[in-house]
């Protein structure tokens, strides 16, 4: 029970860094100065909520463990983040349709771990939901943006689409350490939030003027809650730990 | 009113301490210097962004890396106010971008140096923030009121990320060997260029005296340049680390220390385009500006679709 | 001295090191297979090269010291290669100019160090000038082809020319541990090699009918050879050592 | 002749073991079939190259690096073999190269798993180049004298490579408490896929006794897979590692080992595309093909330059 919610706190942990960490990617180098500042200040968000969670995972162990020490000295097998966090950012349209499918997951979720019988868990879902609405919204009006903007936007966006929807299934499954937290109500059950996020997802894809993949006949990726990653999570921790790793026991 | 009478009033203003608005009449040779002054800082702040973002993706802590994206996403909020602050006075954004991406445009040499370790983060943030208030400050007093105000927001910022950088270089200096030479390191190589951004010397400073003149120049060069030297020293004191300048030592009867002479030849010559980064930092921002605009494109596209009657400023946003 | 002889030895591996790891980043992605095997020869040939400078670095100090001590677990500011070696490969056209100037270079400077009067270096020297006359020849062959090739070719080869120029001044200045070598023959005086490598790459150029550019007026980049680099190389090391510095102490 | 003598001395050759030569006769769907199956062969030495290229400039020490690079370039060197063996059947490698990058022409599904850590180049080593031997040795002895004589050359070097893919989990075993599971957690992820290399069940496999019959193939799918598995048992027990399968236990009947269902549900569904790197891994092939077409051209432009009156055979290397 113990290691099942430090590991379910893990991977929300996960979650969210390594998506503030690629999202951070664009910070100086976005297609506009007003959205530079919007994907940083989402990237922003993501890292702190990672934080409280690696803070409270870090106090379910003992006094040695650290949000750091879990961030920075975890290797690739080790993080349970879901696979569409760690795929390289492309283009905009491919961020922004990541980051749409991604906080779209996260509202949907959020909205029932305040529910946790795990208060602290519960606590931070209440705090992260209000930016993860911001976080919905702004990459919604982008989708729809680009989606029915220029015939070059429609052609990437879609193409972006196509990159990132196999990269969806895996939020409905459950991990094991997840499914064994639901009967004490402290996890979410994730197979139950598919059909609001399904709902929310298909009426931006309409404004968009997008269609919604066939689902059912759609092979998905799986791996990320148990440690399968990509190939690119990898080189994502060799960057960001490395001073940690190559000054080991440091103050910074 | 006449040319003549009209300059009597700008003039009775600027002697009085009244802020000029950007409906009044001002001389061109004001306005053209304001524009040419506020947009080269709007652009330091931007290309300025650079070598900081540098660090974001292996910034060491949760902390620290939180701290550094807000900071560089603060300095492209002071890009913004500044780009509004000159289009008060009839530039827009597109050209002033355009003036940066083509190199017609200056923007602070320092940002030309490459940030080689975690402790050029610290540096940055205290010798360069730093050197930059000391120029900033006098500047919330600037004569052309939304430059002024726009300062006014900025040094609030800026102190803040000083600060941070000081604890970022103390947090090193108080840590392991490696740390302390990293924290020693990191001065040695950003001290003369944080020097520099001062500018020439005043007896080669040809603009300084309209400039004060116009009051949006309060001190020289040099005067603000051995303020920063001053209050440095007792800052690298804190630290326990040395200023890279065997000529530094307090001069009792100037009550001020006196300092080595800087390289004006590899600050001419950074100038001119010759720093170690200059091709780098120019060539990422017009890749982020071509990789852009299909994005820009399509957000105008769509705006146009959505409010066809709309006046074109509701699209300020996607310009650029 | 001593430590002279070690600092120089060490300039001498990284070179070859980070020239053969950006190298390598080709292998699997070359413009055809022929090629692709070819570099990947080349990159073999440079990390061999590092591998014999680094042992003999290392048995100049004691047993705790080995190669790969000295090629993982230093830090960028310590690395003491030619910025040439060390700024990404760019397109085809980049790498080939980057490689073909540094081995004309490495050709130079290898026809002295064979009479070192330092017998090791000597011998390095010796069996590397083999190795590095074919990859003068394979590179001059490309920059020849891409010069007088299509207009594409020639505007991408000159374009990479441009870029590359300035990282070559470097070579011909040397760092204080260099010079206190010439003395005793130790170390090669590599101002005194520029001619013969001007000679050489403007021969090339001609036939590639590009023109040498005006040396005198080109500012030049400096600094690797005393551990001041280009913000790449952390980047490059990050990768490069994340193992070593991830399992600390381990057998490979 | 007519061709049903020209069936005849083929036949006789094959019978008598007597290798069929690119000059020979031979029936249209043996050459069909040893196009596809070369070419076949060939692309997967080519996209094989790309998993564990994926770990050349992280290779944990200098030694592990220049062997590694030298293993990825081998497999390069094998494809040009292949390829020029599928070339004597009259296809040229542009054609394969197309019908891989279209997506016609199919890969070994293995290397549509990523490779996560370095004990994964061990096991491709030890496993995947395993299997690839099992299959491949005996093609040194298949009737078709080209792919016959590219097999020897290459088996020669594939069991070279499986040495060192052993040394390397060898070394893992031997070394800390992280890296047994590094190798172990390997070996859990790379058998199943590595017994799927051998093919469908015999009972599902159509074409094997076609294939035996052209003496292209001399053991059936099921017989190879179960030499694997007895010879594996034994070297994971060397190793101290496990391979994940509670069914597998010796047979003393059988003297084989028995063995678990393979899923053949994944296997079928990786070649049908839907595997973990299957677009990456194409992808990759199709960017180095595009990256690569000015280079090709100007290689060719140059060459017809120089060689005006040269047949096209000259430009060869630069095709593609």
């Amino acid at each position: 029970m113990e290691n099942n919610l430090f590991n379910y706190t893990l991977h929300l942990a996960d979650n969210s860094l390594t998506m503030g960490h690629r999202l951070s990617e664009w910070t100086g180098h976005g297609p506009m100065l007003e959205q530079d500042i919007a994907i940083s200040n989402i990237a922003l968000d993501l890292i702190g909520q990672s934080r409280n969670f690696y803070q409270y995972a870090a106090a379910l162990k003992d006094d040695s463990v650290t949000e750091d020490l879990l961030a920075y000295l975890r290797d690739a097998r080790e993080f349970k983040n879901l696979l569409i966090t760690e795929i390289p950012n492309g283009d905009w349209a491919k961020t922004i349709m990541k980051l749409f499918l991604f906080s779209t997951y996260q509202f949907c979720f959020y909205q029932k771990l305040i529910d946790s019988s795990d208060k602290q868990l519960a606590a931070i879902a209440e705090k992260s939901l209000k930016e993860v609405t911001y976080h919905v919204r702004w990459s919604s009006e982008w989708v729809i943006r680009l989606g029915d903007g220029t015939e070059e936007s429609n052609k990437r966006i879609k193409l972006a689409m196509e990159e990132v929807w196999p990269f969806t299934g895996e939020m409905f499954q459950p991990a094991e350490y997840e499914s064994l937290l639901i009967n004490n109500r402290i996890s979410v059950d994730v197979s139950e939030i598919k059909n609001d996020w399904m709902g929310r997802v298909k009426s931006v894809l309409e404004e968009a003027t997008l269609s919604y993949p066939e689902d059912k006949n759609t092979w998905m990726q799986t791996g990320g809650k148990n440690g399968i990653h990509t190939e690119h999570l990898g080189y994502l921790l060799a960057e960001m730990q490395f001073l940690q790793r190559a000054y080991p026991g440091c103050e910074w | 009113m006449a040319t003549e009478e009209l300059q009597k009033v700008f003039d009775d203003k600027i002697a009085e301490e009244i802020r000029i608005e950007p409906k009044d009449w001002m001389p061109d040779d004001y306005r053209k210097t304001l524009i040419r002054q506020i947009s080269q800082h709007a652009h330091s702040e931007i290309v300025g962004m650079l070598p900081e973002a540098n660090w974001i993706t292996r910034a060491p802590s949760l902390r620290r890396k939180a701290t550094l994206l807000a900071k560089v996403q603060d300095e492209a909020g002071h890009g913004l106010y500044l780009y509004s602050a000159a289009e008060t006075m009839g530039i827009t954004r597109e050209e002033m971008v355009d003036q940066l991406l083509s190199g017609k445009a200056k923007y602070s040499s320092i940002f030309n140096y490459p940030t080689l370790t975690w402790a050029d983060i610290g540096a940055i943030g205290w010798l360069v923030d730093g050197a930059a208030i000391m120029n900033q400050v006098p500047l919330c007093r600037a004569s052309y009121g939304p430059y002024a105000r726009a300062m006014v927001r900025i040094c609030k910022e800026e102190s803040f990320h000083q600060r941070q950088g000081f604890e970022i270089l103390l947090t090193l200096c108080k840590g392991s060997k490696e740390q302390k030479e990293m924290a020693q390191d990191a001065l040695n190589r950003w001290w003369w260029p944080s020097l520099m951004m001062f500018g020439p010397n005043d007896d080669t400073s040809p603009h300084t005296a309209q400039s004060m003149k116009w009051k949006i120049k309060r001190f020289s060069n040099d005067e603000l340049r051995q303020k920063f030297v001053d209050v440095c020293n007792e800052q690298a004191d804190i630290l326990g680390i040395t200023i890279p300048d065997d000529k530094l030592v307090w001069n009792e009867k100037r009550q001020h220390y006196d300092f080595g002479e800087i390289n004006w030849n590899e600050f001419f010559n950074v100038i001119k385009g010759n720093g170690p980064c200059n091709k780098e930092r120019l060539a990422a921002r017009v890749s982020a500006h071509e990789n852009g605009e299909w994005v820009r494109e399509a957000a105008l596209a769509y705006a146009r679709k959505k409010a066809p009657k709309s006046p074109s400023g509701e699209f300020e946003s996607f310009r650029n």
